[in-house]
């Protein structure tokens, strides 16, 4: 019977493994493909996808609320540790391996038309299957240091994917503040990583954060309160992946890249990874960390909800809303709602690829204008659309669905993940003071301003007319939903964003399978009235404030506050965060850099140019007693007979009576000499 | 034949060859070398293949356990009173020179295949480029202190005229800078080497004997000698041991290099004609690092164990330092090269955490680093001899233009600024473990200081990022306009295979480091063990 | 009887005014009178030593052979001098200096 | 004071006088002839040193011989030589004599010293020849004696000198012959 199961397990790990490779494949084969634009390419990265997702759904359904599976094998030796590499099947990791592949496969379909026409098709799917391996692996990993590996891999592949377009400037400075901020969270990572090896001595997730972990039947301390900074990496990691306050700004840039690359990796799986993170390490924080966390979340999801309501970049809003969800996640997390963070985040990862993919045909439509008649207008703008329900029906009516997904209606997916948040997090604040009250007011809040916004979105792009008309009358619109690819996907996106994939009850959260899978779930039993009255006050005041919206844009009503206003400004300019960067982070660090080059330039080399121009010095005034003082005495000398050669040589008058002269005087002075003595 | 010894002498022999044939076979000089040099990589290959591991054969501080050995007599004298003088051609390798050698030949090969850039006086280029060859993979196989400081000599020859006659525009300024500070080091190890010969006698013969591996081996100092473990005999007022290590260090420091002894650097790399800077920042740095674990650290533990908080310090300030100095630059290859000293003062973090992921993370890093640098080099060196120029702002766009290059380019950047599944990951993350490792393990660092170098993994992101954004992507447009454009032609074929088996060695290592740390995993090991042992 | 020492006395009268004579003329004619009266001076002494020996005659002979000597010198002298005069139009030894330095 | 004395004295005197007569002479035909004097004088002292022949050969070949010979050069060598070889600025002391003047006493002195210091009549070999009777008595004939000596003890001498004397007679010819337009 072990060994029975045992033969299932492995077949099961084989499978979770194929899953894993097979992008990896197509990836390696895509780089082999000759040619730019090689439509094979896109098959080739579709097909994998494909297999990894129907694998994967065979996973899921072997793995899912079974016992957990792990195997590994030993990668390499360091000092007395041995790393292994292995896979882990638990509940956590099925459920992401599956919506990761389910997510990227119809993001794979949807590139195949959207890519179409780009001159680099293969190059795209090439890296498009490089994210969806390290996606998919970093999910199903087993040790920490892989994880940190795939973490980082993800990270590059989007660096690479947001400057796909490299020659945008906006693009590949986009691409370069997204791997920078992201690096950032790194090496919190990596920092927390080590940590946790220092003081456990293995690397290994099961053996750490598993059922007996050794972080539960430990106190995780470290002298000197290292375990805070421990924490704070993971922390930091989190927030870089996820877009968190203060490392979120890199996501609405990150729009740069192509809009199906923005919905598979900036919304749905990449972003989510910082959560999984979370998910995976959970027993790390304590009761005070959780707290830090629920703040940050709450706090970041109401500041990007803000920023939402004035932007006019398509994109740019539903980044930001990406980013508020994703604090909702966080926030979650730090109040307990251990399942309920999952469960948005694979409610999330549903409608918001949807949004993200009608937005990328809108924008396409709109490109195709703007090329056709050579207009000088950013297609992303949403001012300059407008009544396009009657153009793109299908685009319209999925648009629709996500986003009252996205503000959580009822019937809706996200009606069931949101209000399990907000209902757990007033349970969680009662009894508390009033100072923790603020976390699920602020949520409360929250939810509201994603209501104004998303109705704000929808009216401005489908409702009222068509605005380009107002710029050139002659604009003949001929567009439609598109390629079969886009009306496929968005229709397979558009019912899971419903709410019989996760719940067959359709108002009550409690009912969702995905808490069956995890076992630290509070607040499931109906024991207090916020169970009834939260989804019924929340979702009376959201059709109130998107009845607003479209009274506001559609009728034309005056704006609730002012487009000069201290307020609209804050929210305009993103709070001025990256401004606030800009000046205190990256001027700093390019003065520093500077002032390094000047000490290396000026102080160490010029140390070094002292000690040689006193060696020169040196030198100099050895040379001057040389040619002076010792080469003096020499020539002294040698002028000394210099001088009695002369002055012998005088002698040599050629006159012969001088020669006979002094012959004879010399000749005389021999005499007297002899006298004389 | 001793297969280390022929590993040694091959280059001299074509060498000599090369200084035998007539000018008129100029042409041939460079098939002659890389043939050399294909040879070199071939034996040590083979002795990479044929290298036992496990306990028995950890080498360290014990003789017998050195692999490949050969030991002849070779300066015997009879001094009378004064004993016998005794220098050994000793050679061998154990697990920490193994792979520096496989590296070196790999590397050397790479700097022959650059050397088709140059034009003039060929035989001499070639005859100083194998006498060059031959004295770096001496130094890592010597294990007798006199042999040792003799190859080490004779590579600064052959460096100061390869770089003062075939370099750039301030050759002559780098030249004599890059001599002066490596003679600077290695006049005041030969004082301290003479004074290690007087301290040590071989229990053996009961003479005075250059042989590091019986350095290492507190036993064997008289007691009253100079270096005596026991003796704690003073110069200048310090612990004689204490002014042995710094002297050493010094020495092995400049090579490395740490920071306030870095400016040689960047000035002879960015002289240096491209084979020369391969050959400097690939191999060379890494004697620096070597010197530091086989002489330093061997003969010297204890004092190693007390000065460790310093060398880490060291390491630290090179690390954030050097990225910094590289954030600023506009010149290509000084980028690189100030990136080199940020890379090695990883290096210099994991010895000094004196745990066995450290050294291993260390070893790991010079490894890497000597493909990663010779790659970086060969790269800055391709468009340098397109254009003469490597002024960062003189190009954007290069990746339109050159796709091929870009590609390799942006391999080795990410490689270099540790992108997992690369082999410097592996170096830095595991100098980091040691270093985080260490507080709790030997108390040698403070947290703070792994946190410091972990910060300089984010800095070199954003300088090879910064660069590949500036240079690479965007919109093509050159400083030189047209004429740079057709200049600028992809890389050739020559090009594609000097740097693709470099790339897919670095990411063979990143995949399966193993390759590297089961052949130095016992070697590292010992030494822990052994360095523990003398602190105790 | 005359003392020896009395002719030579003489002699080194006549030597030494030879000896001015020779430096301080800038005559070649003078000069070789002076040398001639030398050349007397010298045989003068032989002459009076000679008288010390009347078997072999030694100073005597030796004195006539310079006598006869002392000719056939003024005489190769005189077409010396005369020769010089012709190349340099002067006969000042002092200012037939090319063997100066 | 005897004959002979007195004689050796006054020849000395008019040999010495004539002499410095030569040295002082501005005028060199003067002074070739006063060196005629001088030599006559010096034959004189020949025969007071009982050498008769040498004084003959001294008045053929010196007077006769040389004296003629210079005075012949001197006059043969036409107008312009002689001028030319008279003009000649010679008082006896001038400043650039000086020096001349001054050796020439010293060496006067420095021989009459080491004449005194010698003390030569009382030298060893003349008192053997003295002893010996080898020395000439007023009343020798000496020529024969020469004669034979010549052509005995002393006739290699005689007859190198006489090789001597054809060389230098054919030399000077040579020397002084009129050039042939070269």
């Amino acid at each position: 019977m072990e060994n029975f199961l045992q033969a299932i397990d492995t077949l099961t790990i084989r499978f979770a493994l194929a899953a894993v490779l097979l992008p990896l494949f197509a990836f390696v084969i895509n780089i082999c493909l000759p040619g730019k634009s090689n439509k094979a390419a896109g098959w080739v990265s579709t097909l994998a996808v494909l297999v990894s997702c129907a694998l994967s759904v065979f996973v899921f359904s072997r793995a899912w609320n079974q016992h957990q599976v792990h195997q590994g094998q030993l990668w390499f030796t360091i000092g007395n540790i041995k790393l292994s590499a292995g896979i882990l099947l638990n509940n956590l990791s099925v459920l992401m391996l599956l919506l990761v592949s389910l997510i990227a496969l119809p993001v794979h379909i949807y590139s195949t038309a959207y890519m179409n026409n780009d001159e680099n098709y293969k190059r795209y799917f090439t890296y498009l299957s490089f994210f969806c391996f390290s996606m998919l692996a970093l999910v199903v990993v087993d040790s920490l240091v892989l994880f940190y590996i795939f973490w980082e891999l993800v990270g590059f592949s989007s660096y690479l994917l947001i400057g796909f377009w490299f020659t945008r400037p906006k693009a590949i400075l986009a691409n370069k503040k997204a791997f920078i901020m992201n690096r950032i969270g790194d090496v919190g990572l990596l920092t927390a990583i080590i940590i946790i090896y220092v003081v456990f001595r293995t690397f290994d997730i099961e053996q750490l954060f598993g059922a007996n972990a050794l972080v539960r039947s430990t106190a995780f301390q470290v002298p000197g309160g290292w375990q805070y900074v421990a924490c704070g990496g993971i922390f930091l990691a989190v927030a870089a992946k996820s877009a968190q306050f203060p490392l979120h700004t890199w996501l609405p840039d990150a729009m740069e890249g192509p809009t199906s690359v923005s919905a598979l990796i900036h919304a749905a799986t990449m972003v989510a990874a910082g959560v999984f993170l979370l998910a995976r390490v959970y027993p790390i924080f304590d009761s005070q960390e959780l707290v830090v966390l629920a703040v940050i979340g709450c706090f970041t999801a109401f500041m990007a909800a803000t920023i939402a309501l004035t932007q006019n970049d398509l994109k740019r809003i539903l980044a930001y809303s990406t980013i508020s969800q994703l604090g909702f996640m966080i926030m979650a997390m730090g109040i307990g709602a251990y399942a309920s963070s999952l469960f948005h985040l694979a409610t999330h990862a549903f409608f918001k690829c949807l949004l993200f993919l009608v937005a990328g045909i809108v924008i396409h439509q709109v490109q195709h204008i703007k090329d056709e008649y050579q207009l000088d207008i950013d297609p992303q703008n949403i001012l300059y659309m407008g009544g396009l329900r009657k153009k793109m029906p299908l685009t319209f009516i999925a648009c629709l669905i996500g986003g009252l997904a996205l503000v959580g209606l009822p019937l809706t997916s996200g009606y069931l993940s949101k209000d399990g948040i907000l209902i757990q997090s007033f349970e969680w604040a009662e009894g508390k003071s009033w100072l923790f009250k603020l976390i699920p007011i602020g949520a409360l809040i929250t939810s509201w301003l994603t209501a104004f916004y998303v109705a704000r979105l929808i009216v401005k792009v489908f409702f009222g007319e068509f605005r380009l008309m107002q710029f050139n009358p002659h604009i003949k619109l001929h567009i439609s939903d598109g390629a079969w690819q886009y009306r496929l996907t968005l229709l397979f996106l558009a019912i899971c964003c419903l709410f019989p994939l996760f719940s067959l009850h359709p108002v009550l959260y409690e009912h969702a399978w995905v808490f069956s899978g995890f076992s630290r779930i509070t607040g499931l039993d109906r024991v207090n009235i916020y169970h009834t009255i939260i989804p019924a006050g929340v979702n009376i005041f959201s059709i109130l404030v998107i009845y607003w919206a479209y009274a506001v844009y559609v009728r034309q009503k005056a704006l609730p506050f002012p487009e000069s206003g201290l307020l609209f400004k804050l929210s305009y300019q993103e709070w001025y965060v990256d401004k606030f960067y800009n000046r205190f982070i990256v001027m700093p660090v390019m003065t520093l850099s500077k002032t390094a080059q000047w000490i290396d330039r000026n102080i160490i080399d010029g140390f070094i140019h002292l000690l040689q121009r006193t060696g020169i010095l040196l030198s100099k005034i050895a040379e001057w007693t040389d040619r002076y003082i010792v080469d003096g005495l020499l020539h002294l000398i040698a002028d000394l007979v210099l001088g009695i050669g002369n002055f012998a040589r005088n002698f040599q008058g050629g006159k012969v009576q001088y020669y006979l002269f002094s012959m004879l005087a010399i000749i005389l002075a021999i005499f007297l000499f002899k006298i004389l003595i | 034949m001793n297969i280390l010894s022929l590993l040694i002498f091959t280059p001299l022999l074509f060498g000599l060859l090369i200084i035998l044939l007539p000018s008129a076979w100029r042409a041939s000089f460079k098939y002659i070398a890389l043939l050399a040099t294909l040879v070199q990589l071939g034996i040590s290959i083979w002795m990479y293949l044929h290298f036992k591991t496990g306990t028995a054969y950890a080498g360290v501080n014990n003789e017998g356990q050195f692999q490949f050995v050969q030991k002849l007599p070779w300066i015997n004298l009879d001094l009378g009173t004064l004993g016998k003088m005794q220098i050994d051609y000793f050679i061998g390798i154990d697990g920490l020179s193994i792979t520096l050698v496989l590296m070196s030949s790999v590397v050397m090969v790479i700097a022959a295949l650059a050397c088709w850039e140059i034009k003039s006086n060929l035989k001499g280029f070639f005859s100083l480029f194998l006498l060059l060859n031959a004295a770096v993979i001496g130094v890592f196989c010597a294990l007798d202190f006199f042999l040792f400081y003799i190859f080490y000599e004779l590579m600064l020859l052959p460096l100061y005229f390869l770089i003062g006659m075939w370099g750039g525009a301030r050759r002559e300024y780098a030249a004599i800078k890059f001599f002066l500070y490596t003679l600077f080091g290695s006049v005041f190890m030969l004082l301290v080497m003479i004074g290690l010969y007087l301290s040590v006698k071989d229990p053996a013969t009961g003479n005075h004997t250059f042989n590091i591996v019986q350095m290492m081996n507190p036993a064997n100092y008289d007691a009253n000698s100079v270096f005596s473990v026991l003796g704690h005999q003073t110069l200048l007022g310090m612990p004689a041991r204490t002014v042995g290590f710094v002297v050493l260090f010094i020495a092995f420091a400049i090579k490395v290099p740490v920071v306030p002894l870095h400016t040689w650097l960047p000035d002879a790399h960015v002289e240096a004609p491209t084979p020369v800077s391969i050959i400097l920042a690939g191999i060379l740095l890494k004697i620096g690092g070597y010197g530091i674990i086989r002489v330093c650290l061997g003969i010297f533990p204890e004092v190693a164990a007390s000065g460790a908080f310093w060398l880490g310090l060291l390491g630290v300030i090179s690390i954030l330092y050097g990225a910094l100095n590289a954030l600023a630059q506009r010149d290509l290859k000084r980028m690189i090269a100030y990136s080199s000293v940020s890379h090695m003062g990883f290096v210099l973090l994991g010895i000094a955490s004196l745990t066995a992921e450290g050294i291993s993370g260390a070893v790991m890093q010079m490894v890497s680093h000597g493909f990663l640098a010779t790659m970086l080099f060969f790269l800055a060196g391709v468009v340098y001899n397109r254009v003469h120029d490597r002024d960062i702002y003189n190009f954007r766009g290069l990746g339109t233009a050159m796709p091929r290059y870009t590609t390799f380019v942006m391999i080795a950047f990410f490689a270099s600024l540790g992108l997992p599944g690369f082999s410097a990951f592996i170096g830095e993350a595991f100098s980091l473990v040691g270093a985080f490792e260490s507080p709790s393990v030997n108390g040698a660092l403070p947290y703070w200081m792994a946190v410091c170098g972990s910060a300089g993994i984010l800095l070199s992101a954003a300088y090879f990022l910064w660069t590949l954004q500036r240079m690479f992507f965007g919109s093509l447009s050159l400083k030189g306009g047209d004429v740079w454009k057709t200049a600028l032609v992809d890389l050739n074929f020559r090009e594609i295979i000097t740097l693709l088996p470099l790339a897919l060695l670095t990411l063979a290592l990143g995949v399966m480091p193993s390759l590297v740390f089961d052949k130095i995993n016992d070697s590292v090991l010992a030494l822990v063990e052994f360095t523990k042992h003398i602190i105790r | 009887m005359i003392p020896l020492s009395d002719f030579l006395i003489v002699s080194a009268g006549l030597f030494c005014t030879g000896l001015y004579i020779i430096l301080s003329k800038h005559n070649a004619i003078q000069i070789l009178i002076g040398i001639e009266l030398m050349l007397n001076a010298a045989v003068l002494n032989l002459v009076a030593f000679g008288k010390f020996d009347r078997l072999n005659n030694g100073g005597q002979l030796f004195a006539l052979f310079a006598i006869v000597l002392a000719a056939a010198t003024t005489a190769v002298a005189l077409a010396i001098i005369l020769n010089v005069y012709k190349k340099y139009k002067t006969i000042d030894p002092g200012k037939i200096d090319e063997l100066r330095d | 004071m005897t004959m002979a004395q007195a004689l050796f004295y006054l020849m000395a005197f008019i040999a010495l006088a004539s002499a410095l007569f030569v040295a002082a002479s501005k005028s060199l035909v003067r002074s070739v002839f006063m060196f005629f004097v001088t030599l006559m004088a010096l034959a004189g002292l020949y025969v007071l040193a009982l050498a008769d022949f040498i004084a003959i050969t001294q008045i053929v070949i010196y007077i006769g011989g040389i004296l003629v010979l210079i005075l012949f050069a001197f006059m043969l060598s036409g107008r312009e030589t002689l001028a030319n070889l008279q003009q000649q600025d010679n008082r006896f002391i001038s400043i650039g004599k000086l020096p001349a003047l001054l050796l020439a006493v010293v060496f006067f002195m420095v021989m009459i010293n080491i004449l005194f210091k010698t003390d030569v009549n009382h030298l060893l070999w003349l008192s053997k020849a003295i002893a010996h009777k080898n020395v000439f008595s007023p009343s020798d004939a000496t020529v024969s004696n020469i004669g034979i000596n010549l052509m005995t003890r002393y006739l290699l001498p005689f007859e190198a000198m006489s090789i001597l004397l054809m060389m230098a007679l054919i030399g000077a010819a040579h020397l002084s012959r009129k050039e042939k337009k070269a």
